[in-house]
């Protein structure tokens, strides 16, 4: 192996200017040859304006179907030290908390077997270790699980589950993200480590509407937290963000909810609890006069993803509140009813919000065993062509 | 190796988040009561008991050198008992008990170049993907827009001084690996030719009825070119969208010519005040101009100025561009509206205005 | 016949209208200057020249014997000079230069069973179809519920007395000739029992191919049924739309005991305020009960009342529905929501709730 | 021919009622013998819950391809004088202004030839004879033409269009609506005519956006009358209507605005008619203080259709302002342009709404030689699938 410095004039110039470079990470890491030669990999991108990274081929840890990204190179001769360059994800612990002693140990084995090179995180929420040969997988993973870490999701399989850091250092979590999140993670470790379905299936859990984790755009299953009751409201607090003229009670509380259904009197703020679509909006401008209300939970939400194949996708609602108490029995039920009809009839590459469209939502309910309710649409169907079923009796009726 | 496979852990799942918590975290877990952000990259949160939690946000380019995550461990040794913890955007939180050691911790982040901000209504770090430093589809690279591009906005991510946050986003292809769909703006790396095929591989390394039916508008068709069983692209068919390579390396859709930058805007995330968007298409196309893509960062800080000039206080992007009508924003924004800009796949139609609510030119 | 082709006029169009205005309108042309509604059924436009041209606007059922056209045609002479207009809605419309004559003509119409009103916030005549009188496709009578509806809601349209017009549309099967999708309230005849095949008239009076391809859920395929050439039908694919039937008289679909009546809600077709908006299931099935269909009647009025009663000024059906949100809606007019009410066609996604933006129930 | 009269005790029903009753109008013509049948399959239909009519053959006056529908009872043994029912659709005046004198003639004409049921007037627009005999097709056409009237639009050809009555009574009208109607009819006679489209193609004419004749649903091209300066607004009128209590101004107008673009200070009302969108609410509240501005024309738009087969769509946005004036030349020939193309690349049956749908705005646009605008969208794409055209000195560059 060499280490001999490559030259990147072009790169060189990323690590000019005030926001953190990646190319000084580079560097520090550079007295590793494969970062050596990931520096020079990369400058020759940028000199012809394209990537040198071939397709990864099936790579991984014995019994473990994902969690391993296989990457080749296209110019092996020129870059020996990344000819493979595999990334392993890593399931981070739910809200991405950390010690300065595990962090150190996951640093000593990574800078043992890989590159030294790591994404915190990858935007699935798992440590990503960059660069690793195929010959080093399996030593990697030992040392990992030894320090008690293990693989995350890739493929088909359930996604490393993440969420917003919620109890831990938010007072708007309408329930425990972390605790959910950490327990769903250790509930189907089969199901994210050996990929069965027809493509990947991601879980994110915000505990409140605001959706620090981006989950009703990133994940085919979205847990929002939210609440059932009157916002809680301390009047005192309200009249202290007026009269500070911390706040323009009229501008930018009322005149910005988007149901209208708050009113200023000059004295006191009224909200018509029952019209609150609970946007936060309102909780958020003034986090010490307002809260969510006591009677808490969530709000379940399938399907989002990006746009391949047919075109992005919001997650949308399918339980419109759920009592998120531990330990979850019925949404747990509820999910594998869902994954063993996905997965039953799903095409091959069809995430579950494609497949929903493609047999329709109503008789998806139906076969996952939920009622219809008006929350889940926007507005009832426009179109007129609804697949009619007769009911038996109309049909015994009639058959001859 | 079936020895060891013998006592081999597996299926242990992450290590239990608890056993990171700081105590004071411990403490008033789920007992918060309200927060501050006195400044830029700092917030206080007080727990019901009266405890106080600060925390100091710092900048990251996601890709780290175990060197710099031990420089952040001794960090947080030396500041926070040796607790921190990592955000949903790739910036680090030191969490400290002691307000009077904030200074001193944001000097030495300073110093070391991860400058503290992001809080408020300022603009975060870039959620990014891989680009040309791992994934093989990237069409321009990940780590270099964002660093461009921060090194540009940088005084909104250590100012709060815009109407309400902005939140940008870059994907190197189309799996947007970054989610961009839903960003404020959303810079998408996109391919613009057609897959280049490689018929003597083809045969081997793909199967050619998964590759014919991978593509989304019917562009593939077997065919045999030069004695080799292989496929052939209807070129007038094709958008560019590299499913067919995600499927079959012996297509190719990178192109050192062809490849660049296209910019989105207007989406959001939060439920707060209006409904989660998706973003939608500002500039189609901008050539790859590495190392500084000086005509991206352009096309952004012009957006971003735009947008702090004329939206309203807590108006996100998107939520000013709804109240002013797309005409208004390519008027203002001074960016050309094209065929591009009009949706032609399959639920274009229901983007197509069917009123006559637009308000006047000019 | 072709002598008589040879002097034959043809294509010489409508007549021009002109010579039908009344002296009024030919002079004060595009020159009008307001006009007020003093009670139901009567408008006075006032001209920039000062002149009044008043309105008498009287029901009819569209249907018309000729006799009954004479009879206008008579009142027309006694009031109008001659002059009078139907209007987009079937009403006709008498249009008087003497304010007292008005009484007296609207005395002579309720005589002759033709009630006057239906301006302002009132139920104007109902938009219809052929129905059974004439059409080979109805799954309801038109004529018939139309009649036992507006029996109903006659009170609405002889007063002015709801929160906004409110639209009513007929339709006797799915290719709408009433245009009902954007009706405050539609009603629509529907179909629910896949085509009865005939197979022995198939290859007959249809092309087999056409037939096939005319059905877009493809439920149709060929098939040789008792030595016939014919179709069939995959029957939970059918949802009812009778494209097949229109171009194969072969394949029937009306059926006495599973033809019935649909209800849509919330459609609008002004710019008013909101965009034009199509009307949205609210009531899936209602079978037919001629000669009066008293529950199709029931619904209707039972949906007015509710709108009547919680609507704001100014504010379409529509429009209310969509202040307080469909969950609402069905709470408050008490109505079953179903599988139904989902769509699943071409662009159901869309419809889907995309955000936790709902209200509380209850 | 017998006259018995037919025994109806179901739809005798329908007599009864405050609302004018359609059965009454079929008795006042039971003499003759075809309206006799008539009630006769109506009250079977009543009693069978079903209809009685067969799909029509290709009926038609000579040389015309349009105008006329077939129709056949099922039953034509049973009521042997509507066993032909035909119908006639003739083409009315624009606005639908009749004279007595002119009615009579009409009246006159149908009683002679046929049934003496009348549509007055079709859904498309048209007066409806109701039910014809195939040989008194042609001597009604000569009695017709003869009276000055023609046949309207039937089949794959241009649809009768129709007008509110703008100009001739209502003062909000931005543009000659009858006028124009009437122009645009003699203009295409022969595509009215003789059917020669992949389909209908209708045309609707509304004088402002108030769309009386529901041009945006029920027309494939829409015209909507608008302006583009300024409201006109008489201060004195409004604080008539203020002073008078005859409006809120505050709850009825102001706060009705859909862009929130009115204000009032208790004396004075503001419009920044730079937001207006032209909705028409605040003057239809107030017609005698405001009135549309005096720059006047139209929006065109295209597309409307009922559900069969896509689902239903309204119009959209083709020409923001087009000022409408005689003899429209530039909009004629963009509806010329718009025929060629789609009626050389559009499917059977396939209507123009959903034509464009198929091969794209952007590209229907370009063929038709109209310069995209935003003012033809709600919003830019939100999916990257862009058909990215290379210009061709790019390509040259890179031909190899
Ligand atoms: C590493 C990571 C990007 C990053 O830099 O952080 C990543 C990298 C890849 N993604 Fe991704 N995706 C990553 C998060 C995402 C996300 C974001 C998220 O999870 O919140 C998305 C959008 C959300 C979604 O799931 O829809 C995402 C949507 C895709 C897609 C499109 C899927 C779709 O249904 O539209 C593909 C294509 C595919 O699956 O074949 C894809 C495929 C890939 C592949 C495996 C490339 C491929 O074609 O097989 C990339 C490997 C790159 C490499 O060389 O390392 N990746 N990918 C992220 C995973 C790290 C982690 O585990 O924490
Ligand atoms: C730390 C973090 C969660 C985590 O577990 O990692 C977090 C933390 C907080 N968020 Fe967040 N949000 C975090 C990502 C997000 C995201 C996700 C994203 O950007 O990908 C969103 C959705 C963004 C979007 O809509 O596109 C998000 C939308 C919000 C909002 C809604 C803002 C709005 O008006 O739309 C609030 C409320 C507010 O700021 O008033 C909020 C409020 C907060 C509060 C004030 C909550 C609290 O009481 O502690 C926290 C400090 C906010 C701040 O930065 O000013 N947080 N927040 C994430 C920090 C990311 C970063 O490093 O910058
Ligand atoms: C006569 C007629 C036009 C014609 O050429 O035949 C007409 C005439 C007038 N319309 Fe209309 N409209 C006529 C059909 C329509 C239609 C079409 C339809 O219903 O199929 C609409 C669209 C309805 C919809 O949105 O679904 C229509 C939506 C309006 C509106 C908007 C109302 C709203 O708030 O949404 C106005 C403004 C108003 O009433 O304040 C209006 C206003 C008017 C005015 C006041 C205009 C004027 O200044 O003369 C006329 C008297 C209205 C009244 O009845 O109170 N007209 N008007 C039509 C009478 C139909 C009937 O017999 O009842
Ligand atoms: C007579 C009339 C209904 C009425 O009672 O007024 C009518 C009657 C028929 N229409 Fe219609 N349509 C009539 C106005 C409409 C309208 C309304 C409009 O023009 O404003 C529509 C909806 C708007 C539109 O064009 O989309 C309409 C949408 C249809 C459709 C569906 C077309 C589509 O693209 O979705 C069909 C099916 C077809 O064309 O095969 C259709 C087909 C028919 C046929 C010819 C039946 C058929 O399957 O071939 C009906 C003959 C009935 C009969 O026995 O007389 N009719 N038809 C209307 C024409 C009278 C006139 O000329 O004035
Ligand atoms: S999603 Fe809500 S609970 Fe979670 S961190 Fe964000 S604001 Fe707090
Ligand atoms: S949470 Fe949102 S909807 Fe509810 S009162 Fe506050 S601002 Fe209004
Ligand atoms: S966005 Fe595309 S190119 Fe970038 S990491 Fe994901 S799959 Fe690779
Ligand atoms: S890039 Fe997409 S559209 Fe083009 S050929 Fe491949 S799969 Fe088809
Ligand atoms: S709606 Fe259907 S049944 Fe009624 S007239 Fe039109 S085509 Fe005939
Ligand atoms: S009614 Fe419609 S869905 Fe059913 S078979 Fe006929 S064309 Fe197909
Ligand atoms: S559309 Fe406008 S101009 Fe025409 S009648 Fe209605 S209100 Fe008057
Ligand atoms: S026309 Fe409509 S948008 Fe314009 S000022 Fe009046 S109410 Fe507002």
């Amino acid at each position: 192996m060499t280490t001999n410095k490559r030259e990147t004039p072009l790169i060189d110039q990323l690590e000019k200017g005030p926001w953190p470079s990646f190319v000084k990470e580079l560097k520090k890491s550079a007295d590793n040859p494969m970062t050596n030669d990931l520096l020079g990999v990369l400058e020759r991108s940028y000199n012809d304006r394209i990537g040198h990274w071939k397709h990864g081929g099936l790579v991984g840890v014995m019994g473990y179907g994902g969690g391993v990204i296989g990457r080749y190179c296209d110019l092996p001769e020129e870059f020996p030290n990344v000819a493979h360059f595999h990334t392993m994800r890593i399931n981070h612990p739910a809200g991405w908390f950390y010690t300065s002693d595990v962090l150190r140990k996951i640093c000593d084995i990574w800078e043992k077997h890989g590159s030294g090179i790591t994404n915190m995180h990858g935007s699935t929420g798992d440590i990503i270790f960059l660069g690793c040969v195929t010959d080093e997988l399996e030593p990697t993973f030992s040392d990992l699980t030894e320090a008690g870490f293990d693989l995350g999701g890739s493929g088909s399989d359930m996604r490393t589950p993440s969420c917003c850091c919620g109890m831990a250092r938010c007072e708007w979590a309408c329930y425990d993200t972390m605790g959910f999140t950490y327990d769903i993670t250790q509930h189907w470790q089969d199901e994210l480590h050996r990929p069965a379905f027809p493509y990947k299936y991601k879980f994110k859990a915000s505990g409140c509407p605001n959706d620090c984790v981006a989950s009703i755009a990133r994940a085919d299953m979205s847990i929002i937290g939210t609440w059932r009751d009157d916002i809680q409201q301390d009047d005192a607090a309200v009249a202290e963000y007026v009269t500070s003229g911390a706040v323009d009670i009229v501008e930018d509380v009322v005149g910005r909810c988007p149901t209208q259904c708050m009113s200023w009197d000059g004295e006191k703020l009224t909200i018509n609890n029952r019209d609150c679509v609970r946007c936060m909006h309102c909780i958020n401008v003034m986090p010490k006069a307002l809260a969510p209300g006591k009677d808490r939970g969530a709000t379940i939400l399938l399907g989002a993803k990006a746009p391949i194949i047919g075109g992005a996708l919001l997650s949308s609602v399918l339980i419109p509140f759920y009592e998120m108490e531990p330990p979850y029995e019925d949404l747990k039920e509820l999910v594998e009813e869902i994954w063993d009809f996905w997965g039953e009839h799903g095409k091959n590459r069809e995430r579950v919000g494609e497949f929903i469209q493609r047999i329709g939502l109503g008789n998806f309910l139906e076969q996952i065993g939920l009622e219809p309710t008006p929350e889940m649409v926007v507005h009832p169907r426009t179109n007129p062509y609804i697949f009619f079923e007769l009911d038996e009796d109309e049909d015994e009726e009639e058959e001859d | 190796m079936s020895a060891l496979a013998s006592n081999r852990k597996t299926d242990i799942g992450p290590p239990h988040y608890e056993q990171f918590l700081p105590p004071i975290i411990k403490k008033n877990y789920g007992k918060w009561k309200y927060h501050e952000n006195p400044r830029p990259g700092v917030l206080v949160h007080v727990a019901e008991s009266g405890d106080k939690l600060y925390t100091v946000r710092a900048a990251t380019p996601r890709l780290a050198s175990t060197k710099t995550i031990r420089l952040f461990a001794d960090l947080a040794d030396e500041f926070c008992g040796g607790h921190l913890r990592y955000t949903s955007r790739n910036n680090v939180e030191f969490l400290l008990t002691d307000e009077t050691k904030i200074d001193a911790l944001i000097e030495k982040l300073a110093a070391a170049g991860y400058p503290v901000g992001g809080t408020g209504a300022s603009i975060t770090n870039i959620v990014h993907t891989q680009g040309w430093i791992h994934c093989h589809s990237a069409a321009s690279d990940a780590s270099g827009v964002v660093k461009a591009v921060m090194d540009e906005l940088y005084p909104h991510f250590v100012n709060m001084d815009l109407p309400a946050k902005v939140r940008i986003a870059f994907a190197c292809c189309l799996n947007m690996c970054g989610a961009v769909h839903c960003s404020d703006i959303a810079i998408l790396a996109v391919h613009r030719r057609a897959p280049k095929i490689d018929h003597q591989a083809m045969a081997r390394v793909c199967e050619i009825p998964t590759t014919v039916s991978s593509c989304p508008t019917g562009a593939i068709r077997p065919a045999t070119v030069d004695g080799h069983q292989s496929v052939e692209v209807i070129e007038e068919q094709c958008m560019f969208c590299a499913n067919c390579y995600t499927v079959c390396p012996a297509m190719t859709l990178n192109d050192a010519e062809y490849d660049g930058i296209s910019i989105w805007v207007g989406g959001k995330v939060s439920q707060a005040r209006s409904e989660p968007k998706f973003s939608k298409l500002a500039i189609p196309y901008i050539p790859n101009n590495p190392p500084r893509w000086p005509e991206v960062v352009e096309a952004i800080k012009n957006i971003v100025e735009v947008y702090a000039a004329n939206a309203r206080k807590y108006e996100r992007m998107g939520e000013w561009i709804d109240r002013i009508g797309w005409p208004r924003f390519f008027e203002v924004a001074d960016i050309e509206f094209t065929k591009y800009h009009i949706d032609d796949f399959t639920h274009a139609g229901e983007t197509f205005r069917r009123s006559v609510h637009f308000p006047r030119i000019g």
